[in-house]
């Protein structure tokens, strides 16, 4: 249970990098922690103890853990990349066009 | 390989190792592909792989070296092409057993590299996709120059 | 067989637009186009043909049964969804034939358009809930996307905006599904149901509860995850803004917390409270602001927090009331309010200015857009016998009858504050004194006829409140979430319980 | 060593290594930190038997890090002098300590560690090869089970990048020629 409150843990730290940071580069790391805490959390819970790792072997016959949190983080995994693929993107534009990744000199729209 | 722009990219020995580590890589990646449904790894892995071994030559020899051997508009095509043949298979599956993105092809011996009906198929167009596609990402946002525009 | 089409044309064609379109940008739009419309026939047949079937059609992908697979599962409520995307979709994109001309890029825009579409066909088809996050991602990414298409700095900042403030929410409707899953182990939504039927409610599940009123709460943009609408909606084009304010915030956002709280959950009150609350406040807080906004765009999109407020309302009192006059509303803002989008574009087109300040006195030369938004006005302000009143009158009283006279009396002040913000837009843009802004161009045929038929539709649509069609094709649809887990029974002679062999 | 200790170990580094590498002010080095992070992430999945995740994870992990030094070390030397609200930051580590403390308590139901109930799964490890011929069972699962998943994925990843191309035309909107 431990492990688990870690990683809700590692999560939060995440929140508080995204909501709180003023620098555009600082947010899209911080997304990138919270998808590996919930990558690592999913793949927690596939753990079975003294468990293998789901490929079959010819012969024998073990228990395995659980595949479909692995095939979700999977999954996850390349769904974050895109996302900070794109964010990436718009910094840098967002870059040329104010020349600054500091927020707090950006913000033209209020609200 | 002739290279028209010696004054890019890094030092002569990083461009010297990089010509035999680059095919390393690539091989690599190829090979991840293929044994996707034997050993750890898959389309996405092994795309990503192939994409590196491309990001590899890029940092070594500079971006105008490999541009001049590949093209970007037919890197684009490709990546369409893969994603629409994925969608085909869908079909393929959809018409021959009446559920979409089902399995259509016989699903052989276990443990062999012919194996597993339309996974490695499947496997090899994703890392098609996948490979072509980041790299284009990783060259647009690398060469991206802020001040034109 | 019917439900993979809703999946696979718009991908196609958006794949197709990527690869045949990049030289020949007018292709683009073609095939755009056709899709849109495939869609939209198919999603009527679906419709029709739904009673058929037992109000439930369940298609397997990858030959499977589930929970082993991922099912598209069309019920009277999904297939209503489709019908309205297909719609707003189909209007919007051939309002962007033209009005696209004015950005470069034609095929990125409807690539990325079609990629939203099929995005949000596949959050109102799926059954599976990873498969929602997946969607989820697909319509909110070209959703970014589109936001900062016309990369001008309020347009990135504000997409820029748009996507941390998503990201951070989607990974927490991450986290709530691996909750679920440990306690559940599986994927599917009916047999999460039916697990959580079985061993009961945790604790836990009131994390699972928070972290998925956030998630989708904020696509909904409910007032305390409201902060990112008024910014996007605005910066994007007016097709996408159409697009995004009709449809992407009540799939992503609506449909998917009705779909989980009342057909999975079973509604509980907890949530339906927090729901009200949320709901109230939306429509008080976005109404208020509206009031105040001098850009055209800037004030529909407050507005669609408050009226998103009357389709929350309406769901989280429960009664079958309620949930009629939220269905109704929810149908009836996606075209009223698409079409007041659209409109905003066409001002703009024209002028190349939204600020209301800079306008006036339009109505002369804009003949076609002064009177369509009149129309639009009138709708979402609730004037019989536009479609709006309808819908807005069965919240009210749905409100009053279920004991929440405080919350009905502010529903009914608050369309009258839609009026009058609806107004000023009227008196500032089209009547009153002529502004500095010049009318530089016509606006041109495909942009004027989907704007008149979307008008069309607003009082059309009010024919759905005829007796014999409301008790034939509405009640199903509120049966559906009113039933509340009888979609759980529904779905569970499909579930796969043979034993490990 | 069991499992779970050398999980504290890499967890409780990724912790650290997460908040320094929103604390630095360099971005040169937070972006490192923050690959270093996802590199031990990688570990974790191998000891939690996932060589797939592992493998993926670091080759994304790689290409991630390239992107970003690649597109952001150049242009921010400069070094910010980032002046922090200190009111709004005290409120969001309140209101995140809170939601902390009670989660604790939610965690509780969560069936333990090592022990997770297996449902489904089970007939995904029972069948998968008869079902599907392929030895690796997470491919049989994201490839066979649920590859409409999977094709979601694909799509997401070319959503991503048609996107990024759109973000990075050089010009948005056409200047109006007819004035």
């Amino acid at each position: 249970m431990i492990l688990y409150i870690m990683c809700f843990f590692l999560f939060l730290v995440g929140v508080y990098g995204a909501i709180t940071k003023r620098d555009l580069i600082k947010i899209i790391l911080a997304i990138g922690i919270m998808g590996y805490s919930v990558n690592l959390f999913l793949v927690l819970l596939a753990y079975r103890t003294g468990a293998l790792a789901p490929i079959l072997k010819k012969g024998f016959n073990v228990t395995m853990v659980d595949p479909i949190p692995q095939a979700l983080v999977l999954t996850s995994i390349v769904i974050e990349l895109g996302v900070t693929a794109l964010m990436a993107a718009l910094a840098i534009r967002i870059y040329q066009k104010y020349d600054t990744f500091d927020i707090t000199k950006i913000r033209r729209l209020q609200g | 390989m002739q290279n028209n722009f010696p004054n890019e990219g890094m030092s002569v020995i990083v461009k010297t190792i990089t010509r035999f580590t680059v095919w390393l890589i690539f091989l690599y990646g190829l090979y991840i592909v293929i044994h996707g449904h034997l050993s750890p790894g898959g389309g996405f892995a092994g795309g990503v792989i192939v994409a590196l071994s491309y990001v590899h030559l890029t940092l070594a020899y500079g971006k105008n070296f490999v541009m001049e051997r590949v093209n970007k508009f037919a890197m684009n095509s490709i990546e369409a092409i893969a994603a629409i043949l994925i969608v085909l298979t869908g079909l393929v599956g959809l018409y021959v057993t009446g559920y979409f993105l089902a399995n259509f092809m016989g699903i052989g011996k276990l443990y062999t590299l012919i194996s597993a009906g339309y996974i490695p198929m499947l496997n090899i167009f994703i890392c098609v996709k996948v490979g072509m596609g980041l790299y284009l990402v990783f060259y647009y946002l690398a060469s991206f120059k802020p001040q034109e525009g | 067989m019917i439900l993979s089409q809703f999946i696979f044309v718009p991908l196609l064609a958006a794949f197709l637009i990527v690869l045949v379109a990049r030289k020949k940008e007018n292709i683009a739009a073609v095939i755009a186009l056709a899709a849109c419309a495939w869609i939209l026939i198919v999603s009527f047949i679906a419709f029709f043909k739904l009673p058929a079937h037992g109000g439930m059609i369940l298609n397997n992908t990858s030959g499977w049964k589930i929970p082993y697979t991922i099912s598209l599962i069309l019920d009277n409520l999904s297939s209503f969804m489709l019908i309205v995307v297909s719609i707003v979709a189909f209007f919007s994109a051939f309002y962007s034939i033209q009005y696209i001309n004015h950005f470069t890029g034609k095929w990125n825009f409807f690539a990325l358009f079609m990629l939203m579409v099929t995005g949000m066909n596949g959050v109102i088809l799926t059954g599976d809930f990873f498969n929602l996050y997946v969607f989820m991602e697909i319509a909110l990414i070209s959703a970014y996307a589109l936001v900062a298409f016309g990369t001008e700095a309020e347009e990135l900042e504000a997409a820029f905006k748009y996507a941390t403030m998503g990201a951070i929410t989607s990974t927490m409707i991450l986290f709530g599904i691996g909750i679920l899953y440990s306690y559940t182990s599986t994927l599917t939504m009916a047999d999460v149901g039916l697990q959580l039927r079985s061993v009961g409610t945790p604790k836990l599940i009131f994390l699972v509860y928070g972290l998925f009123i956030a998630g989708f709460g904020l696509k909904t943009a409910l007032v305390p995850f409201h902060a990112w609408l008024p910014d996007a909606h605005p910066s994007a084009p007016a097709p996408i803004s159409a697009m995004l304010s009709g449809v992407l915030i009540k799939t992503l956002g609506v449909y998917a917390l009705v779909r989980i709280f009342f057909n999975v959950f079973g509604a509980p009150t907890v949530v339906l409270q927090i729901l009200m609350l949320l709901g109230t406040l939306s429509i008080v807080i976005g109404g208020f602001l509206s009031v105040v906004q001098w850009d055209f765009k800037r004030l529909l999109g407050f507005s669609s927090i408050s009226q998103v407020g009357f389709i929350i309302i309406g769901f989280a009192l429960g009664t079958p009331l309620g949930i009629l006059g939220g269905i109704l509303h929810l149908f009836y803002h996606a075209i009223f309010k698409s079409l007041l989008f659209l409109d905003s574009g066409a001002v703009e087109y024209a002028t190349d200015t939204r600020d209301l300040r800079q306008l006036g006195g339009l109505s002369k030369e804009l003949k076609v857009t002064s009177a369509t938004t009149m129309v639009g006005t009138l709708s979402i302000s609730g004037i019989p016998p536009f479609n709006g009143f309808f819908s807005k009158l069965i919240i009210i009283i749905a409100c009053i009858s279920a004991g929440q006279i405080v919350i009905g009396i502010i529903a009914a002040l608050m369309s009258i504050v839609t009026l009058a913000y609806l107004l000023k837009v009227q008196k500032h843009a089209f009547y009153g004194k002529k502004g500095s802004a010049k009318v530089l161009e016509k606006v041109p045929f495909a942009m004027k006829t989907a704007m008149i038929i979307l008008a069309a539709l607003c009082l059309i649509s009010s024919a759905i409140m005829i007796p014999s069609i409301r008790k034939n094709y509405l009640n199903p649809i509120v049966d559906t979430v009113m039933g509340k887990t009888s979609y759980i029974d529904k779905i569970e002679p499909y579930l796969d319980k043979g034993s490990v062999k | 060593m069991p499992v779970d200790i050398w999980l504290y170990f890499i967890l409780g580094f990724m912790i650290i290594g997460s908040i320094a590498c929103l604390e630095i002010k360099n971005i040169l080095s937070s972006i490192i930190t923050i690959g270093v992070v996802g590199l031990s992430l990688s570990l974790a999945f191998l000891f939690l038997g996932a060589p797939d995740l592992a493998l993926v994870q670091f080759v994304f992990e790689i290409l991630c890090m390239v992107i970003l030094i690649r597109a952001f070390a150049k242009r921010s030397i400069e070094v910010r002098a980032l002046q922090r609200d200190v009111p709004e930051t005290i409120i969001a580590i309140v209101i995140l300590a809170s939601i902390f403390v009670l989660s604790i308590f939610a965690f509780k139901d969560m069936p333990s560690f090592g022990k997770p109930i297996v449902r489904v799964a089970e007939r995904y490890l029972a069948n998968a090869g008869v079902e599907t011929g392929s030895q690796n069972i997470v491919t049989a699962v994201i490839l066979n089970y649920r590859i409409y998943d999977t094709l979601g994925e694909v799509t997401v990843l070319f959503t991503a990048i048609l996107g990024t191309f759109t973000i990075l035309r050089k010009t948005g909107r056409k200047k109006r020629h007819a004035e």
